[in-house]
């Protein structure tokens, strides 16, 4: 039987905030041994992303490339909020919002430096996430 | 011998404006044939830029570069309007003074090359000055 | 009749209107220049809220913020902001609304607490105030210190008005100039044009003083002043009544030029209330005040005018106060108190009553001093 | 002479109060409104905006927390609703995005409720155009579906309007406020802020508190405005203001109006808070009554406690309705207590009865042309044209 769990967290400005054992809680409740685990972050200025978990620092390098890639223009065409919220929308659109692990031992499947993060792209404001458990 | 003729224009956002005609006004008057002219505006979010004089598209190009280099952003550390800030940073990078060569009373990039006064923040009443300098006779 | 054995406080201030500006300007301008950018960026609403004068600060600078910041603002009562309105107008989104606090003494229980619910919910917080280290400045997380100097006397008075609404301006200015929505010519036309406005107007203030003392006259015997005017010059006219009872503690109401129609209209001994009609020719709605103008003639009520218009545009039998046109319309409410503010401070003195019935012990118990600042704060979350 | 023996047509509206909202509220149902505003128009509205000339202003201002559905109390657990607006009528026209211009992109999602009940004044029907001009959706509360302004409307809500002779209208803002009550919680339930269930049973709790004002409790408040105006107009007083916070600042609001459509009293009328900044000086404090909406579940009961209290030290005629404990008051002061209903936005549609008593009585008394109708110098602006032939604009 598929398992779901909506998760809550109160983010910072150009915040990453580090959810693995978060989502490794949900699995571990869900009683899935073998299956898939899908992370959907119905957000349009925030996406979760998988990277090193080792250096916090590295976190912050991707927040100011990220910046630099994308900068908090004020002449976006899409000017109906904030400049910050503008360039949030093109950096969450390509970070992505929907992630697919694979459950494995009851367990996902992150490598030895994997970890998921919530990236903030217009923070700080109270955001949530969903984790579903599919079992094979 | 040395020549200063100060101008006044006024400028649009973005714009570009094609100033070689108060240089070589400024050189006319002044009676020098050979020397130098050189041209700056003492504004810092302004600038002085030599342009090729092929074509005006040219001219869209450099502005679309100027702020792809460098955005309006809002979280830069100088604490005022975008462009303004921007500006600052366009007229350090890109110069707000060139000098020009003048040969028999006529510019040596005569037709290559025009003088274009750069508006970083505008629109705005700006000035900027022409100090022709060298020798009247042969 | 020598007017000058009734000077009073309204007309020494009015007579100082362009010193006290020019000492304001000087003290706001360069702390507005320090808001940070991004949190104006940020800003997607703006609330301004005040007791008294200052919550008609806001109101009387509402065309100013939404004509050069195009952002949609409003000055709601400070009893609304901070126990009526619906939470969902808070914290959708970090640093908004941007909300300017107004209280001189920076001691107002209503206006500290609409500090802490809005601060509550991440809003950026600026106040203005004359005390930069009062319970309100610390409650926010901006302060613009309007400067004025601690002794002066602006009690009853509209220095403290004026104080509020060159801060007001200058913030605007600020967020207009930094959103790009008026340009650096622009932006340095209105920093120039609002001193060279409010010197126009100082050229004219000893006119207005004689033909007030005039009006005062013939006003003092009155039962009652009706005050008229529209969105910012709504502020005009409140304001004139919120004098009428500072000064004298006179019977006085106000309205908008549609529903005074429909109500005011209707008031009894209509020849015993002085009217008190704010229009200018810059106005959306001048055309329709007009209409109004002319159902104030009907009743024959003694009636006076302020506005940027000419005497010509309206009826002979009323007195107009033709004030300087600005080049910017939303400049008006700044100098259109003046006129007034003669008339009601002339009429007190004529009557012989001290301001804020200050010889009157019932009005200065503990209980009343304190009906401000003290009282239970409640937090709307 | 007894509270009985006086009546007038602004009397017998104000004693008929719950037999009318009973005949209003049988026309006004959720399946009538519907018919009138079809849910998937409903769904798509984003921003209400409520606007109306006097009383209708008073009823903008009364059902914007309905509209809001911001139920302070959680006890229907109610979601925050529509973002909603209520304006003077000259402010909606001439000045709402007129220097800041409007945002293109809510163009379609704004929708004007504009009340008014002949429909014929000029500012209602420029309101309606001008939000069509403006691409949102103007809907009409208005008693005359044939009139004007149902004409410059996309839709149209008739209210049921029992009718009475001229006199200061009450029993129209019962009708205005019932409407915009109904088409709040229909709204509402189309956009599933509230259950169906949720909706019915507000409207019950409504109507229960209406009935709340029964035979005894209304024969109570006549009988106390009437002492009190009696005493007040023996005192000499000319003069008076009333205070309201939020959604009660409608009740002060219309209660100022009545006592000048009544008989040309003077009044004026703020809000707790400011009332302590500004009115508190009023100089001739014997003759000048105040008038407070002071409920016990309002959120600014705390500061009109404070502002009764403070005025009591200075002023000799109060009076305050409220659905609180009398012991809580004063001596000095009048309570009017009024039934307590279920929901706080529920008050604006019955607290005003006490001030319409007084308006009653006093205007009987002073012998007044409700309106001034034929009273020099009123009458020689012919059929109101101050606001009926008033210049249309639509910028």
């Amino acid at each position: 039987m598929a398992y779901m769990e909506t998760v809550k967290l109160e983010t910072v400005y150009e915040g990453m905030h580090d959810v693995t054992s978060d989502v490794q809680e949900i699995v571990k409740k869900s009683g899935v041994q073998e299956g898939i685990c899908v992370i959907n972050c119905n957000h349009t200025t925030a996406s979760i992303i998988i990277t090193s978990f080792w250096d916090k620092r590295g976190h912050v390098d991707i927040q100011e490339e990220l910046d630099k890639l994308i900068p908090m223009r004020y002449d976006y065409h899409h000017d109906f909020d904030t400049p910050t919220d503008a360039a949030g929308h093109i950096k969450s659109a390509i970070c992505g919002t929907a992630l697919t692990l694979i459950v494995h031992e009851g367990r996902a499947m992150l490598g030895s430096s994997q970890g998921l993060v919530f990236c903030e792209f217009d923070g700080p404001r109270s955001r949530k996430f969903f984790v579903k458990v599919i079992p094979d | 011998m040395v020549f200063i003729k100060d101008f006044e224009i006024t400028t649009g956002k973005n714009s570009l404006d094609n100033i070689t005609a108060s240089v070589n006004e400024a050189i006319k008057e002044s009676g020098i044939l050979n020397g130098i002219a050189v041209v700056e505006t003492a504004h810092s979010t302004a600038g002085i830029l030599m342009i090729s004089a092929y074509g005006k598209e040219i001219l869209d190009d450099i502005v679309k570069e100027m702020r792809r280099i460098i955005p309006a952003r809002i979280n830069f550390s100088h604490q005022d309007a975008p462009e303004d800030s921007a500006g600052h940073i366009k007229s350090a990078l890109f110069g707000s003074s060139v000098s020009l060569i003048v040969k028999e009373g006529k510019l040596l990039c005569e037709g290559k090359q025009d003088v274009y006064f750069a508006e970083y923040d505008g629109p705005r009443n700006r000035t900027y000055s022409v100090c022709v300098n060298g020798e009247k006779e042969g | 009749m020598n007017r000058n054995d009734y000077d009073n406080s309204l007309a020494r201030q009015a007579r100082r209107l362009e010193e006290y500006v020019k000492i304001v300007y000087e003290s706001v301008f360069p702390q507005v220049d320090q808001l940070p950018v991004k949190e104006i960026w940020d800003a997607q609403k703006i609330f301004i809220t005040g007791c008294g004068d200052s919550w008609l600060a806001g109101i009387a600078a509402k065309p100013a913020f939404e004509s050069v910041t195009k952002i949609e603002t409003n000055a709601p009562r400070a009893i609304d902001f901070s126990r009526a309105l619906s939470n969902k107008n808070l914290g959708y989104s970090p640093n908004t609304p941007l909300v300017i606090l107004i209280s001189y003494s920076g001691t107002a229980a209503r206006v500290i607490e609409c500090a802490k619910r809005a601060s509550k919910y991440g809003a950026n917080t600026i106040a203005i105030t004359n005390n930069p280290n009062s319970p309100l400045a610390e409650n926010c997380r901006y302060c613009i210190h309007v400067g004025l100097p601690e002794d002066g006397e602006y009690q009853p008075g509209l220095t403290t008005y004026n104080a509020s609404m060159i801060a007001l301006f200058a913030i605007a200015l600020r967020i207009g100039r930094i959103r790009n929505k008026i340009t650096p010519l622009e932006y340095e036309d209105m920093k120039k044009e609002l001193l060279s406005f409010v010197s126009e107007a100082q050229k004219k203030v000893s006119e207005y003083e004689e033909r007030a003392f005039e009006t005062a006259l013939k006003w003092k015997g009155l039962k009652a002043e009706d005050f008229i005017g529209d969105y910012g010059d709504y502020a005009t006219a409140f304001f004139g009544s919120a004098k009428v009872i500072e000064t004298f503690g006179g019977y006085t109401t106000y309205d908008d030029s549609e529903d005074w129609c429909h109500i005011n209209y209707f008031l009894a001994d209509p020849e015993k209330i002085g009217r008190v009609v704010i229009n200018n020719e810059s106005s959306p709605s001048y055309d329709r005040m007009l209409e109004t103008i002319n159902a104030v003639k009907i009743l024959k009520s003694p009636c006076m005018i302020v506005s940027d218009a000419k005497k010509e545009a309206f009826p002979e039998t009323m007195e107009v106060f033709t004030t300087v046109k600005p080049k910017y319309f939303w400049m008006n409410p700044l100098i259109q108190h003046i006129p007034f503010d003669f008339v009601a401070g002339y009429i007190a003195a004529l009557k012989g009553e001290t301001g804020f019935r200050a010889d009157d012990e019932r009005y200065n118990s503990d209980l009343a001093k304190n009906r401000l600042k003290s009282g239970t704060q409640i937090l709307i979350i | 002479m007894d509270h009985k023996d006086y009546d007038s047509e602004l009397l017998k509206q104000v004693r008929n109060s719950v037999k009318d909202i009973r005949t209003i509220a049988e026309n006004e149902t959720f399946e009538f409104i519907e018919k009138c505003v079809p849910p998937e128009v409903a769904k798509a509205i984003g921003n209400i905006l409520l606007t109306g000339c006097g009383d209708s202003y008073c009823a903008s201002i009364a059902t914007k927390p309905i509209f809001e559905n911001a139920e302070t109390s959680t006890k229907t657990g109610m979601v925050p609703g529509i973002p909603t607006a209520a304006f003077r009528n000259i402010d909606f026209s001439r000045f709402y995005n007129t220097f800041s211009g409007w945002n293109p992109l809510t163009l379609g999602r704004n929708a004007l409720c504009a009340i008014s009940i002949s429909g014929s004044p000029a500012r209602p029907n420029e309101a309606a155009l001008r939000i069509n001009e403006h691409g949102g959706t103007s809907i009409a509360f208005t008693a005359n579906p044939e009139g004007k302004l149902a004409g410059n409307c996309k839709y149209v809500i008739p209210m049921t309007l029992p009718s009475y002779g001229l006199a200061p209208n009450v029993t129209s803002y019962y009708s205005s406020v019932f409407s915009l009550t109904m088409f709040a919680l229909y709204l509402n339930c189309c956009k599933k802020n509230l259950t169906k269930a949720q909706a019915e049973q507000s409207r019950k709790d409504l109507l229960k508190y209406a009935e709340a004002y029964d035979e005894a409790v209304m024969d109570r408040l006549s009988k106390q405005a009437f002492d009190l105006a009696k005493q007040w107009e023996e005192d000499g007083v000319d003069c008076m203001d009333f205070v309201g916070d939020g959604a009660d600042y409608a009740t002060a609001f219309f209660g100022s109006a009545k006592m000048v459509e009544a008989f040309g009293g003077l009044t004026t009328n703020d809000d707790s808070e400011d009332w302590c900044h500004i009115n508190f000086f009023i100089k001739d404090s014997d003759h000048i009554g105040l008038f407070v909406i002071a409920n016990e579940d309002s959120p600014a009961f705390s500061r009109e406690m404070e502002t009764i209290q403070t005025a009591a030290a200075i002023r000799k005629h109060i009076a305050v309705i409220t659905d609180a404990q009398e012991s809580l008051f004063p001596e000095n002061v009048t309570v009017f207590r009024v039934p307590k209903p279920d929901s706080v936005w529920m008050h604006p549609l019955m607290e005003h009865i006490p001030m319409d008593f007084v308006a009653g009585y006093i205007g009987v008394w002073r012998g007044r042309q409700p309106f001034r109708n034929g009273e020099e110098p009123y009458c020689e602006d012919v059929n109101a044209a101050r606001f009926r032939a008033s210049k249309i604009r639509v910028i």
